[in-house]
């Protein structure tokens, strides 16, 4: 057990997976003698070589391609793709070749693949560099996308994901990569599909992921100290699948829930969660499924603009507290 | 005829200057050596005749069985560029990878998948070689290392890469060929794939067939530079172009281009064909004139070909009766076999999203609501 | 007022409004020689030339953007996209140029474009030939998504996307073409944001667009006259914006919802439907909102799988006929 | 140095030379004629000076303002590229097209945009050139027909390529110049915008500013065909290459480029240039060894220049104290600027996502709910 950021977690994991099977290199731009754009490959083409590190032209579909190509022959590939924002170049190749070759072919060719990527949102970089589209790779039978809040989770998430056969698109955030936290010493991959209690509570359901499971446990904590308030925090991890049976039980229990999400409201990555807890908790619920989103707009890059654009802690306490009301109204 | 062993023609030093002259990119020397008098032997002749009928013969029943809507969806024929499938089959190992598009039903037949299998996938069947699960676009056979036809154009390029990146990989012999269209040179995978290709040296043979159509549009109106195989320059890649409607010469330039691949110098090969029909059976190709389409008859490889073997007295008519009735006769048992075999059971359903198991992964049909319809709790319940 | 297919309005409407504008012009690829793989721009070449109707390489990227490009210099660019399948390939430019270039820039320029392209499905055409993505372009801010499901709407919503100062994705559908349906001779455009009540009920409100909403029209007549059921349906017409009073009064009117897409359930169109009502119409919904969707795996080929894949008219009653049961068993 | 005026330069005839030489692609006579001796005059060459500095100090200026935090997100400067920049620009027309990347400062500069208003951008003020929704990746202005720097690689390729199709949809005789970086040229959308332009005979001149890296990628470990400006072949497309530390030789370059484009021959133009710090001003650049940074130096363009025109007597010392001075002055005047112009009103923040109003836009802050809450219903209420 030690404490470490979650670049480190990411970067060790990737290391020892490369170190206890050969199959497994990455590839992506800039990740060799650049040592990647957020340093998660850093030291690694030092130690591997270009084979096991590939640096590759600036062309998404094309590297993405040959690493789904190489999976398909049995090597295990792990993209990186520098942002999200620049899969969508890659996404034909994600979405009708990773995601349909083992089904559109009767099972005879598995895809061992991750792509890693960071969302983010927050560091002005404008309107194309800020977006969160894991919506796009969510909603992709055949895709498995996973998320990670915690430095733990990014170990044994990308344990999982590495020695998962089926393509996984590894959600990471650029503000995580700096947040640090406990990380076992053990090997243990997590169970891609489940998602974590992070936190028990009974007054109401604060359900997140990626960056906003951790602003959502710390909400939740100072809510604890400020309110006595009894805040339950599920950080859903995957996203696809989508563990429905454990956000449907803790609304079941607190009556009430809060969504959280990075990415823009209407059709959102939270829509899918409202509607499965108003459907699955339909008799329990105390008042309207609450989501906490971007403003709908081609998020500009004048700090006061994004800032005013981006869920702040304060949105999430009043649509807390209000959404509190609204039950305190019904009961 | 000299009847030389087929190995023979793929030695370093051969393939070594049809790259270079390839590399200096001067058409006529590549047209030539694609002409050279080839090295295939007598057998070879008549294993090309027999191939080329049976995909002519099978995609004239694929096509009937189409129009009697026994085969479903898009279905793209082979129909004039049977002699450019098996001379490029040819020159092929066995352990060697093809991807292709989604025309494609020729090249899993040549390379050796039975008719019966691919017609069934046709007619969506559980005997068919996706299963039923790919139709005619998404033919795929592991032991004969067919990658699968792609329907999306340009889709197989950067996949056929990666299988080249893997072999590279893993210090192996085996080479990739990736077909394309036309028209396909005109998209960005085309150029990513080969950039990458060439930087990586990959073992990777990117075959243009080109029939001079992408549906209805004409090479001239889609590509800047309408002689394909020079568009290999922009990668330092090796090329050369071949006419698609002699198997010898097109199995003799693919030699070339494998034996090159095989030494890690990726190359382009641009096979000239035509399309004898529609872009698929439902096209009518009302802009093709009546003048072409006499052309296109007249200089149907399969009938030139065959007319080349009689005056070479390399076939004679009661051998090419043979074959050609046994063709015809795959053909129908491929279209008995396919409608006797079940179609998949719906049970299957969900048996193909994910390799590996997953918990929570949705199992749901249209049907079925997400959650089951609960007794409407007491107050005492919550 | 006549009566035509949804297919002769599109085609109908197009050249109308190339006579009327000489800045609106086709471009995509087969539309000229070839008259489009599904015949929308029959005779246009003939008829107005290579400049008017420009058939394209085979590059989604290129000539979309080639079109945003032109749109930017104040052309009227009616893009082609043969399927919704392919326009993976030019989403980049369709998101982040685009969806971004009037906000990016501080509003300095217009991008008054229309993407025309179908969804499907239930063709055999496999799996990356079947999918339908709308909710890719619904999710951007900055783009406006039209799906109308008769040919009167084909017409209007065309007429206003053509005339509208930003980039519309008009969703058509390949099982619509060929259905028929009186259209008014007076071009008035609809206004793109707005749904409509397309059958006005008070038993159950039954929500679908494109395919879907033809399908609605179909099931609440025919349950009508079967089980003198009185079912409200409700058109979307417009996925971005989503018209959510209309959406919410109806319900609140109801009391009851089911909707239909064809797209994948998980984080599909319809989560953002039923999040909408169940939020909105919190108070008044007697049973959880039942959406009818794809199964969610790669669609198969064989006719049998993708039958039992795809949503069917029976499929849709038993949704109704279980949502209304509920409903009793709550009154 | 004799002094022509500039329009002499790009009479067809001259620009018809260029291009029939660069289409034959033999590089020697492509860097002959961008080196020959240039017909600018003196006057133009102290533009030339004056402008490369304002870029320095400009950038200069923005590199600190960066690490004081002053300005956010990414930010790519153009320090090394001034050359480049100043010869390019001084071959258009004002009423042609620019279209750039993310590493733009200096092309907004040099197009006629106030420094003022380009640094407010890099601080995200409302007298920014995009009232501050761009930042530094994101310049346009309409009357300098600066139609945008974009963040996305290749991004700007397509667009510029479609606004080269809407000049030549009207008929009228405006040039679009769009600039890339090395790296973007193994993009697809490289590939597909000058197949089309080409195709098209469209008035596109496409610059390749090749200052030798990605990020820290080397072009030999991207492009598998480094002469970069040879890939016009691949679209029968005219090109040269040019030295871009010598801003007369690329004003030489650009305007035969510019006057082939004109005439509806699109042209590929790579501009050879150095990348004198970073990748961006957080990147330490540590890929590179200190010889290489003593070696930028030493032939850093803007000093070169200035030395060459002392040398020619074209600029004395006074002169260029004067240059330098105002230089110096401009920079900090806008930084001045800059910081007292206001943050754009948050109430503007729904005001730009659509060009015409459109009922039901999600106009809510993330704080609001979808729906105001309502008083519970009673029974009778339903
Ligand atoms: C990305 C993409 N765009 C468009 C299509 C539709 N389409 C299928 S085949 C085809 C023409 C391809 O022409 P070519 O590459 O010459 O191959 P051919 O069919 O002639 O063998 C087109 C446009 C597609 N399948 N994928
Ligand atoms: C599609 C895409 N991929 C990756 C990036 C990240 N990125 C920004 S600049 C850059 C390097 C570009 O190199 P080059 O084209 O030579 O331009 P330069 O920065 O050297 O001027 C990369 C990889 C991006 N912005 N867009
Ligand atoms: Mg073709
Ligand atoms: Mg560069």
């Amino acid at each position: 057990m030690s404490i470490i950021t979650y670049r480190q977690a990411l970067h060790d994991t990737l290391r020892a997976e490369m170190l206890r099977d050969e199959k497994v290199f990455a590839i992506g731009e800039e990740i060799g003698i650049f040592e990647g754009s957020y340093k998660i490959t850093a030291g690694l083409l030092k130690e591997f070589g270009p084979k096991r590190v590939r640096d590759t032209p600036i062309a998404e579909e094309g590297f993405t391609g040959a690493a789904i190509g190489a999976a398909m022959l049995g090597l295990r590939p792990v993209v990186e793709i520098m942002t999200i924002n620049f899969s969508l170049l890659a996404l034909d190749q994600i979405v009708n070749a990773a995601a349909k070759i083992y089904g559109m072919f009767g099972g005879q060719s598995k895809v061992p693949m991750v792509i890693r990527t960071p969302g983010g949102g927050g560091q002005q970089l404008g309107a194309t560099h800020s977006q969160n589209i894991e919506l796009y790779y969510a909603f992709v039978p055949g895709l498995k996308v996973v998320a990670p809040s915690t430095p733990a989770d990014a170990k044994a998430l990308l344990l999982a994901a590495i020695r998962d056969d089926d393509p996984v698109l590894f959600l990471e955030n650029l503000a995580l990569y700096n947040t640090k936290g406990e990380v076992p010493d053990d090997d243990t991959p997590a169970q891609i599909g489940k998602a974590a209690v992070a936190r028990p509570g009974k007054d109401l359901t604060l359900i997140g992921y990626s960056r906003t499971a951790y602003e959502a446990r710390e909400v939740a904590q100072r809510l604890a100290e400020s309110d006595g308030l009894d805040i339950e925090v599920i950080d859903l991890r995957s996203l696809r699948p989508l563990d429905r049976p454990t956000i449907v039980e803790s609304v079941k229990k607190t009556h009430a829930a809060v969504v959280l999400e990075d990415d823009w409201l209407t059709y959102g990555v939270g829509a899918e969660i409202a509607a499965t807890i108003s459907d699955g908790a339909f008799d329990y619920l105390d008042a309207p499924v609450r989501r906490v989103a971007m403003a709908e707009v081609p998020l500009p890059y004048s700090k006061p603009l994004e800032t005013a654009a981006l869920p702040s802690e304060d949105d999430i306490i009043a649509a807390i507290r209000q959404t509190l009301d609204a039950v305190g109204r019904r009961r | 005829m000299a009847a030389q062993p087929r190995s023979a023609s793929a030695t370093p030093a051969r393939s070594k200057t049809g790259v270079r002259t390839a590399q200096r990119g001067t058409t006529p020397k590549n047209k030539r050596s694609a002409k050279a008098p080839s090295m295939v032997d007598d057998a070879t002749l008549l294993e090309f005749y027999t191939q080329m009928m049976h995909i002519r013969r099978f995609e004239e029943r694929a096509a009937r069985a189409y129009t009697q809507a026994l085969i479903g969806g898009y279905c793209h024929l082979n129909l004039g560029e049977e002699a450019a499938i098996v001379g490029l089959l040819k020159a092929l190992k066995k352990t060697d990878y093809l991807f292709t598009n989604y025309r494609e039903h020729g090249y899993a037949i040549t390379r050796g998948i039975h008719p019966n299998r691919v017609m069934a996938e046709l007619y969506g069947r559980v005997d068919g070689v996706s299963k039923g699960w790919g139709g005619s676009m998404h033919m795929f056979d592991l032991t004969a290392r067919l990658l699968g036809g792609y329907g999306i154009v340009g889709g197989q390029l950067p996949l056929a890469t990666g299988a080249g990146l893997a072999i590279d990989y893993r210090d192996s012999d085996e080479v990739v060929m990736v077909t394309m269209g036309d028209g396909t040179t005109n998209i960005g995978a085309f150029h990513e794939s080969l950039n990458i290709a060439a930087l990586w040296n990959l073992p990777v043979v990117y075959v243009i067939i080109n029939n001079k159509l992408g549906m209805g549009t004409s090479v001239d109106k889609s590509s800047a530079e309408p002689e394909l195989y020079k568009r290999a320059s922009s990668y330092r890649m090796a090329s050369a172009e071949v006419d698609g409607s002699d198997p010898t010469a097109v199995f003799d330039a693919t030699t070339t281009a494998v034996a090159s691949a095989r030494e890690r110098k990726p190359f382009l090969l641009e096979v000239h064909t035509e399309r004898l029909k529609g872009h698929s059976v439902v096209d009518p190709a009302k802009y093709r004139s009546a003048e072409e389409n006499e052309e296109l008859k007249e200089n149907d490889p399969v009938l030139t070909f065959a007319r080349r073997l009689l005056d070479d007295g390399v076939l004679d008519a009661d051998t090419k009766k043979k074959i050609d009735q046994e063709a015809a006769t795959m053909a129908s048992d491929a279209a008995a076999f396919a409608e006797k075999s079940p179609f998949p059971e719906v049970s299957t359903l969900f048996d193909y999203t994910y390799a590996t198991p997953v918990p929570n992964d949705s199992r749901r049909l249209p049907g079925q609501p997400l959650f089951e319809p609960l007794p409407i709790p007491t107050g005492a319940a919550r």
